[in-house]
């Protein structure tokens, strides 16, 4: 057992609580939120695993970058749209609105 | 490949591209629309002609290309399929003509002809089908070109026999398509060929072959309206007339028919057939249908419901034709195909004109009609004899080819069953034939008739004429070579010794 | 009653999810065969033009990651921006009056701008690199917002829409430039590597930033029916 | 030549992309008619040259499998490349004339669309577990963005679950790409499977291609994980819904599929296989009853999707443990299902779309008598329809054939009463859209109608899906070509 | 090339076929009353002149056709056509403006298919003919469009329906037995064959139903007094007869001794020839006696066939004599529904005379001496005498013949009787007059020069019977008009009684 | 040792303050204890020896990302139309 092993295995259980927030809570954020820390939970098991025997390796490490950029990516985009949720409806969940017909082409 | 090849395609594309031309035209254009839809009905004619002279010659005419890895799409025309193809390709004819003229000022004419010429195409395509594969592809076609037509009106009854006839005839093709996919599996990709495959065929595979067959009775059953699977056609009635006698003439009923002949002699083989014991059953429920069909149509009130009821039972004359095992029952149940189609639609057309002319739908509201409708009542006076099987009318002939090929075979209940049949037939019809002619009407009709006038349009006047003349005609030629009677002689001969 | 049972899942199912994972990790981490992926990639990083492994991965090895990640950047900054609602950048009651924040101002910025340099100019032999400077820059954007600094170039516009793109056309104009001269996709000229390398990443670092800090202008402020949208081109 | 034309693949939408983001939304039209023809010759020129030389491995940037990305060109991908050319056109021209260009924010519709694309040529190409995941956010984001582009709440609700659907599958996909590189230290496919051959199946990978199909699966909108894509696919602009539904869903599908069959026999087991078939199942029935109840039109398309994403899983049980040659059918079958949903989906969706413009409703119910005014559309919504209700000749029965045929030759029966009644049900919600349009409606025509040219491309796909069927077997024989490890690059 | 006569024969069916064609004209409406009379001329000429033996063979036609004629089927037709000739006639003159068209084609078509089931020889066509005949004649019988019409019509439909079906039924047992499509094969087979009681049971029950067999025959009162007096002429006269025919060409005379159904159809026979006479005799109507008359009338030729079924050493000399007692009663009786329709002249030797012509035929068929009923009764005698006949009940048919001849006379006397209350004083059209004189004549005068011959009985025409054959002639007929004396007596008596 | 314990305690302050960030009941101090998060986080992949990473997560998952948060924080919890109040996260 390395240190690496350790991160990674904590990534695992980070994976397990970011996973338990986006499937339980409701508001937009705080799903949001849930997603980054997966996403870290997985990031540390993506470079923590692997170097658990051979050392750095920069492989994943580059991966973790481009994943970073991805996840602040889609955060940032999930914030606007949130963002622009709440102006439109007032609401920071999810939960369906007594269906309103929709009149009007598209 | 050849011409030869490429016959059939034309055969078929002929009514397809027609089709395609007319959902393209604007609903104004009726000349136009008119003018391609009869001349591509002349054209598939004379292909049709030709393609009968050659298979007569023995010329082969066919393609084949693998479609689906290990499945081939193939057309080939034999002497099977000529007969229903040469039936569809005249009945088009007419039927197009009489729908011009039946259609005359209503909505929707560009929809109603191009679904008509892709369920013409379908048929074509049922008829020229080399292989189980390629029949149940446009026995689908078939389905879903209908459709529109059987809903045509738009009314709330129309979309109900609609949904019913969609929901029987899916249901059907989904049965149709498992036992083809079945015997695929047990048997490889079988084509059509006289004989059938399974002449000696491993014991094993008994107990699957017997199974198949009776899921492929069931899918084909449906449009074939065997009972209990023919709830779906009396309601289709909502159609209007040329698609109700397109439905139960040409189309519909027959490529269920035609199906169940092609599955007992091209992929079975009769003797097959008979050796698995399948076909003793198919008979007696044929037989039973043909009963049940004429009781039901006895206490119809409504022209075309009593017609469609019938048609239950006429249908299953086919069915129980080739169920009897000899080469002279088969023919009678195969010259029915051609025999019935060309009553029914007579039939159908009259009781179209009627609608049409002097709005008579019910039964009790046709007295004295012939008086009104001379043309028409004649028509449909020998279409109602032909079907009641009197001499010297095409339902004559059937009747008696397939009682001389029963009592051949030793099945003399079948006898009864057809006079049975007839009697019904009688019952049905013959009040309807005094009501036409020797009963006073009950008010005046709408329209008076004019002398040195036809009594209706001379889309709607001619075509029952001609059917009914045809009615006449393959009765009373039968034994000419090219009768529809000899033809199926022919086929019946080929199948029992191929 | 539902929710209850409903959470109880959730629970249940996230436990089981973290221990098989656990499970999983652990087991692998027993049985696996080291690849050799590290020791090939120290033998080609000379080929690669940078010293820094994780760059040469970055930007050499796997630079159609890198190429398409800048495009998934430009795709939410896209998204951003259309619904951006920048109507309000002026508004004065932005402009803060906080003089923690004014002094963060003050000596921040110019402190992050030299960071951002640095870890750029790092990036070939060093830890650092276009994302790190790219959101240090980013970052001084927010801070220079949040102070109120008006920032015109953020609105939806051609030239924040120039800005967007800048970085990704570069890098795409590098990858094709081989392509046409009969090279792979996205393999850079013999000789000339280092120096498109550099270039990709200076303007990466800008268009990172420029993305980053898009957004979050461009979050919308008020309920507006139709996001406003800049004037055209 | 090759390397030009798979330069020019992977070049053109991203470069369009930028192009058009520098225009506004009739200029970018115009540029992306330009865009659109290059796009499709080039994958046509791929299509043809792997046709006739058979595939390559293609390392980007000149770097091999294990170090650099290396592309997987084989006659499948190439295929789908060319299936994405002729959607993604389609719906690209469609759109051109279908959005309202007057309104600012369209004109991001473009860039995003032309991002979208490349996204889906990465995941058609791609060999490497990483580059996957970039290409399938790629793909998601652009998505996402086209589905909220100047949407109102509910289209902005729609896309934020989307989103967060996409981004939980993606990162669910990604666990599982960092346990395979634990395990395996390649991120290569074809490095892994060659790993296999050479080493006993390693305990606990398996969890790594678990979590890789689940996040697909997700991704995918597999029952029950589907309750994302209806709001979404329903609720965006029919090409955009067109594009969603035809291609979107089948990328993480296809990185599934090849997963499953590069590494399923090794590392899956029965009975996983036989749980994604039956979630299959049950997203057939439940998703193809659900579409029978939808009010809106476009609903209904969507849920239908849903239904027809149920069959793709059935490749899961019918390639595990059967014979090569059953598993051949199948992926034939899925293969041809693919094709057949992606074209006459979009058909649908695009035909769907005209209708609404017309009706100027998105409720069934509003269809009234539309048949009697706008048969074009109708019938193209029909024709695709009868590909989806896997009727003869059209794609979808080619395939619902194979697939019958390899359910029976695995024995496994039970998987065609599944495909029997779906077909049944699907009927049932195509044959509600034609109830509701042929109701004649008394008065007169109050449709407006769509220009020609948006009622065209719909029929085009619809047909394109119906000679699928006859054509099913060139196409697959191109699927089926050698792949030649070192081919041609 | 086709022989003159089968040209004759192919016109003589396809003149009055195709005639109904012109009611498609209304203004032909006139010509076609005219041509009624026409229809039946080349099927006279044909049957006059031509010789038998010739063919003509139709292979085309259904399953083979071949027409022909020989003796037996001479004189089938020429009773055929001649009677349709008179009674063309006669409906020129008698029929009303009203559904003329309608009335004239059926007219033609019943005539079309009456002629030619006389010549038919396969089954196929002459089942056709016969068809034709029995569902055009509806057409006739419910001409008029009463309620008694309509009623006699279902009647008359629904047992001719019965019979065909029944026909079919045989014929089809039959031809398959046969393995052939000729009627000429058909007796021999069925004797071979292994169904020949039912094929038998079948064949005589559906030609009986035209024939009028007992228990068969409830259409026919009802029919024959609705029906146009024309139309009834040749119902009772000609198509009757037909199903004699249908019997006489089908049953297997003479290919094996049947002493079972010989038997049955003996006292078939002599129910009807009595039962009918029992009937007739209370019978209001004079047409509705003049149709138990032909039951009667029929059950004394059933006896013969009968007779012929059970003797088959016997069965061509007694087809002989059944096809000229046929002719004889064909004649006669059309004759008689003839006069049912005319009216008296004022003159009261006019009126004699009228009554004169009316009763002839009427006592022919009771067979009067010097008329064709003595020959006909005579060689009838003659053939059913009780040595020359070899099965168990051929005792009874002399008394049976006997009470035949009473019962025949009686119901004479009855229909002149009812005539008499009925006829009614004024002019006839002229047409109407003609026909009916014609009828008279040809069963009065022409009957003798007609081509008929009877083997071994009657080798040519005897005027005066011979003086042992009188006695046998006049006294069944003395019974007779005692019998009738007596009735008169007493309804008379009973009227007086009543009155008082 | 002392790096286990610190790595143990730096795992344990992982899990916790990711917990904490999504159970905190304000969703103002659920951003907060976010960065706090992204800094660990920073500091854990310096003790994984990445330090490209700790550099980009300092910088973005800390920095950019809360700031981000913070923001929209701020602005849905400032004003409401409807239903849901401010610092409603949990159901």
């Amino acid at each position: 057992m390395t240190s690496s092993l350790l991160y990674a295995l904590a990534g695992a259980i980070l994976c397990g609580i970011g996973l338990f927030g986006l499937l339980w809570l409701s508001h937009l954020l705080r799903k949001l939120l849930a997603f980054n820390i997966m996403g870290s939970g997985v990031f540390l098991v993506m470079v923590g695993l692997p170097q658990h025997q051979g050392g750095p390796d920069p492989v994943p490490q580059a991966l973790v970058l481009t994943g970073i950029v991805v996840a602040i990516a889609a955060t940032a985009l999930a914030v606007v749209l949130i963002r622009r949720y709440f102006h439109l409806s007032g609401m920071t969940g999810l939960e369906d609105e007594p269906a309103s017909p929709e009149r009007g082409p598209e | 490949m050849t011409l030869n090849a490429w016959i059939p395609v034309f055969a078929l594309m002929t009514s397809l591209i027609a089709s395609l031309v007319i959902f393209a035209l604007p609903e104004k254009g009726y000349r136009l629309r008119t003018w391609v839809n009869l001349g591509a009905a002349l054209v598939k004619l004379s292909l049709v002609v030709v393609m009968v002279w050659g298979v007569f010659q023995g010329v082969e005419y066919g393609l084949s290309f693998t479609m689906v890895p290990g499945v081939t799409f193939v057309l080939k025309a034999d002497a099977l399929s000529m007969m229903f193809a040469g039936l569809s390709a005249v009945l088009w004819l007419l039927t197009t003509i009489y729908a011009v003229g039946y259609l005359e000022d209503s909505p929707n004419r560009s929809r109603f002809f191009g679904f008509f010429s892709l369920c013409v195409a379908s048929t074509m395509g049922i008829a020229l089908a080399g292989n189980l594969f390629t029949f149940f592809l446009f026995y689908e076609m078939l389905t879903l070109s209908t459709y529109p037509l059987v809903v045509h009106r738009g009314t709330e009854k129309a979309l109900r026999a609609g949904r019913t006839y969609v929901i029987y005839t899916l249901t059907g093709g989904a049965v149709l398509l498992l036992a083809i996919a079945w015997l695929h599996g047990v048997a490889g990709d079988l084509p059509f060929r006289e004989g059938g495959h399974f002449m000696d065929a491993d014991p094993d595979i008994h107990r699957s072959l017997i199974l198949i067959f009776i899921l492929l009775v069931a899918g084909l059953g449906v449009k074939a309206a065997i009972f209990p699977l023919h709830g779906w056609l009396p309601q289709a009635m909502v159609a209007p007339a040329p698609v109700s006698a397109l439905l139960h003439a040409v189309a519909v009923v027959k490529a269920g028919a035609f199906g169940i002949v092609r599955v007992v002699y091209d992929i079975y083989g009769v003797e097959a057939s008979s050796a698995l014991g399948v076909l003793e059953p198919l008979a007696w429920l044929a037989a039973f249908t043909i009963l049940y069909g004429s009781f039901r149509a006895l206490s119809q009130t409504d022209l075309k419901r009593r017609l469609a009821f019938s048609t239950v039972s006429q249908v299953s004359y086919i069915i129980l034709g080739i169920s009897l095992f000899g080469p002279v029952a088969a023919a009678g149940g195969l010259v029915h195909l051609l025999h019935q189609g060309i009553m029914k639609i007579t039939l159908f057309f009259c009781a179209g004109n009627y609608a049409e002319t002097l709005g008579i739908h019910r039964i009790d509201e046709m007295d004295g009609a012939g008086r009104r409708m001379p043309g028409t009542s004649v028509a449909f006076t020998i279409g109602a004899f032909g079907m009641i099987g009197a001499p010297p009318l095409a339902g004559f002939i059937t009747k008696w080819t397939m009682g001389s090929g029963a009592l051949a075979a030793n099945m003399d209940w079948v006898i009864v069953v057809l006079l049975s049949s007839s009697l019904l037939n009688a019952a049905y019809f013959l009040p309807v034939m005094h009501r036409l002619w020797f009963r006073e009407p009950a008010g005046s009709w709408p329209e008076e008739r004019h002398w040195g006038r036809l009594e209706t349009s001379a889309w709607l006047f001619w075509p029952p004429l001609l059917t009914a003349v045809m009615t006449v005609m393959v009765g009373v030629l039968a034994s000419l070579p090219f009768s529809p009677l000899s033809w199926a002689e022919l086929i019946a001969l080929r199948e029992y010794s191929p | 009653m539902i929710r209850t049972l409903r959470i109880l899942a959730i629970t249940l199912a996230c436990v089981a999810f973290t221990g098989m994972l656990a499970t999983s990790i652990w087991t692998i981490a027993g049985n696996s065969d080291p690849g050799n992926l590290p020791q090939l990639l120290s033998e080609n990083l000379d080929r690669s033009g940078v010293e820094h492994p994780v760059t040469a991965v970055l930007l050499n090895f796997r630079s159609y990651d890198t190429l398409l990640e800048i495009g998934v950047l430009v795709i939410a900054g896209i998204a951003g921006i259309s619904m951006a609602k920048t109507a309000s950048l002026e508004d004065p009651q932005l402009r803060t009056a906080d003089s923690l924040l004014y002094a963060l101002q003050r000596w921040f910025v110019p402190l992050m701008l030299v960071l951002a340099g640095y870890l750029l100019w790092a990036g070939a032999d060093r830890p650092g690199g276009a994302f790190q400077a790219g959101a240090v820059l980013a970052a001084t954007g927010v801070l220079l917002r949040l102070g109120g600094v008006p920032m015109e170039f953020l609105r939806p516009g051609l030239l924040l829409r120039l800005g967007l793109a800048l970085g990704f056309t570069v890098f795409l104009l590098v990858a094709v430039a081989s392509a046409i001269a009969g090279d792979a996709f996205l393999a850079y000229p013999p000789g000339m590597t280092k120096t498109l390398i550099v270039v990709i990443e200076s303007v990466l670092t800008l268009s990172i930033a420029m993305v980053l800090l898009a957004l979050f202008v461009s979050a919308p402020v008020n309920d507006a029916e139709d996001p406003e949208e800049g004037s055209s081109s | 030549m090759t390397l030009w034309l798979m330069a020019g693949l992977l070049f053109t939408p991203l470069a369009w992309a930028v192009l058009t983001l520098l225009t506004d939304f009739s200029r970018g039209r115009l540029v992306t008619w330009g865009g659109i023809l290059v796009q499709v010759l080039v994958s046509l020129g791929l299509w043809l040259t792997v046709a006739r030389d058979g595939g390559f491995h293609y390392g980007l940037g000149g770097w091999q499998a294990p170090l650099g990305i290396e592309l997987r060109v084989d006659g499948l991908a190439v295929t789908f490349v060319l299936l994405t050319a002729v959607v993604a056109s389609a719906c690209g021209l469609h759109a051109g004339v279908y959005i309202d260009p007057d309104k600012p924010w369209h004109r991001y519709f473009w860039p995003l669309f032309w991002f979208l694309w490349s996204g889906l040529n990465v995941v058609w190409l791609g060999g490497d577990l990483f580059n996957l995941y970039v290409g399938l956010e790629l793909i998601s984001l652009s998505a996402v963005g086209l589905v909220a582009l100047g949407g109102k709440a509910n289209a902005l609700r729609a896309s934020l679950r989307y989103l967060l659907a996409a981004l939980l599958g993606s990162l669910v996909y990604l666990l599982g790409v960092a346990l395979m590189y634990g395990q395996f230290g390649t991120l290569s496919i074809a490095g892994v499977v060659s790993w296999l051959g050479v080493h006993p199946v390693p305990a606990g990978s398996g969890l790594a291609l678990a979590l890789m199909v689940t996040g697909l699966a997700l991704k995918t909108a597999l029952f029950p994980l589907h309750r994302w894509l209806p709001p979404a696919h329903g609720i965006a602009r029919s090409p955009v819904s067109a594009l969603l539904s035809a291609l979107v869903v089948k990328a993480s599908f296809y990185m599934a599929a090849r997963l499953w069959l590069e590494l399923g026999e090794p590392l899956g087991n029965l009975a996983a296989a036989q749980l994604v078939g039956l979630l299959g199942s049950a997203a057939v029935v439940w998703g193809s009853w659900l579409a029978c109840r939808q009010p809106q039109l476009k609903q209904v398309v969507a849920y239908s999707s849903v239904a027809q994403i149920g069959y793709l899983f059935l490749l899961f049980p019918l390639t595990y443990s059967v014979s090569e040659s059953v598993s051949l059918q199948a992926q034939q079958g899925i293969t041809l299902q693919v094709i057949s949903h992606a074209l006459a989906k979009a058909a649908m969706f695009l035909a769907a779309g005209n209708l609404i413009l017309s009706a100027g409703s998105n409720r069934v119910d509003a269809l009234t008598g539309v048949s009697r005014f706008l048969p074009f559309s109708l019938f193209s919504f029909g024709l695709a329809g009868v590909s989806l209700m896997s009727l003869p000749p059209t794609g979808g029965f080619a395939a619902k054939w194979l697939l019958l045929q390899a359910s029976l030759g695995s024995g496994q029966w039970w998987w065609i009463l599944v495909m029997l009644i779906g077909g049944l049900l699907s009927a049932a919600y195509v044959f509600r859209i034609y109830r509701a349009s042929f109701l004649e409606s008394a008065g007169p025509d109050r449709f407006y109608h769509p220009a020609r040219s948006l009622e065209v491309i719909p029929m085009i796909l619809a047909l394109l899906a119906l000679g699928l069927g006859l054509a099913s077997d060139q196409v697959l024989s191109v699927m089926a070509l050698p792949f030649e490890e070192g081919g041609s690059p | 090339m086709m022989s003159p006569a089968s040209v004759l024969a192919l016109l003589a069916v396809a003149l009055p076929l195709l005639y109904p064609a012109m009611a498609l004209n209304a203004g032909w409406v006139r010509a076609m009353r005219f041509a009624l009379p026409l229809l039946p001329l080349p099927a006279l000429v044909l049957a006059v002149g031509a010789d038998p033996g010739w063919q003509l063979e139709l292979p085309w036609l259904l399953n083979g056709g071949l027409w022909a004629m020989d003796e037996l089927r001479r004189l089938f037709l020429l009773l055929t056509a001649v009677l349709w000739t008179v009674a063309g006639i006669y409906a020129a003159g008698y029929l009303k403006a009203h559904h003329l068209r309608r009335f004239c084609v059926f007219w033609g078509l019943t005539l079309a298919g009456n002629l030619g089931l006389t010549v038919a020889v396969d089954i196929g066509s002459f089942y056709s003919l016969f068809a034709l005949m029995t569902f055009a004649g509806y057409g006739l019988v419910v001409h008029e469009g009463t309620d008694e019409a309509t009623h006699a019509g279902r009647v008359y439909l629904i047992m001719a329906v019965l019979g065909e079906m029944a026909i079919l039924a045989g014929l089809l047992l039959a031809s398959v037995a046969a393995d052939s499509q000729m009627l000429a094969d058909l007796p021999r087979a069925i004797a071979g064959s292994p169904r020949r009681d039912l094929i038998i049971a079948l064949l005589i029950a559906g030609f009986g139903v035209k024939a009028g067999l007992p228990l068969l025959h409830f259409w026919l009162p009802l029919a024959h007094p609705v029906a146009p007096t024309p139309a009834s002429a040749v119902l009772s006269g000609a198509m009757i007869k037909a199903g004699l025919l249908g019997w006489l060409v089908t049953l297997p005379f003479g290919e094996a001794a049947l002493p079972g159904w010989g038997a049955l159809m003996i006292v078939a026979g002599a129910v009807g020839a009595i039962g009918a006479a029992v009937l007739g005799v209370r019978q209001q109507q004079p047409k509705t006696v003049l149709a138990y008359s032909s039951i009667s009338q029929m059950g004394l030729i059933v006896l013969m066939v009968g007779a012929a079924m059970a003797d088959s050493e016997r069965a061509p000399v007694l087809f002989s004599i059944i096809a000229l007692y046929a002719l004889h009663h064909g004649l006669a009786k059309g004759s008689l529904f003839l006069s049912a329709g005319i009216t008296l002249p004022s003159g009261a030797m006019r009126r004699a005379a009228v009554w004169l012509l009316i009763a002839l035929p009427g006592l022919s068929l009771a067979g009067l001496p010097f008329t064709s009923g003595a020959l006909a009764k005579l060689a009838m005698k003659e053939s059913l005498l009780e040595e020359r006949l070899e099965f168990a009940v051929a005792g009874y048919l002399s008394p049976l013949m006997v009470a035949g001849a009473v019962a025949t006379l009686l119901l004479v006397l009855r229909y002149l009787w009812t005539l008499n209350g009925k006829i009614e004083t004024g002019r006839n059209p002229p047409m109407l007059v003609t026909g009916w004189l014609a009828s008279v004549g040809v069963s009065l005068v022409a009957f003798w020069w007609m081509p008929w011959e009877v083997e071994g009985l009657v080798k040519s025409p005897e005027w005066l019977p011979a003086g042992y054959q009188l006695w046998a002639l006049a006294w069944p007929m003395l019974i007779a008009v005692a019998l009738a004396a007596v009735a008169l007596l007493a309804s008379r008596l009973v009227r007086q009684r009543s009155l008082q | 040792m002392v790096e286990w314990l610190l790595d143990g305690l730096l795992v344990l302050a992982l899990v916790v303050t990711a917990a904490a960030a999504l159970w905190s009941a304000e969703l103002f101090r659920a951003v907060v204890v976010f960065i706090a998060f992204g800094v660990l986080m920073a500091v854990a992949w310096v003790r994984l020896r990445a330090p490209d990473i700790a550099l980009a997560e300092a910088a973005i998952g800390a920095g950019l990302t809360g700031v981000l948060l913070l923001d929209a924080v701020s602005h849905l919890g400032g004003k409401r139309r409807r239903a849901h109040k401010p610092g409603d996260g949990r159901q």
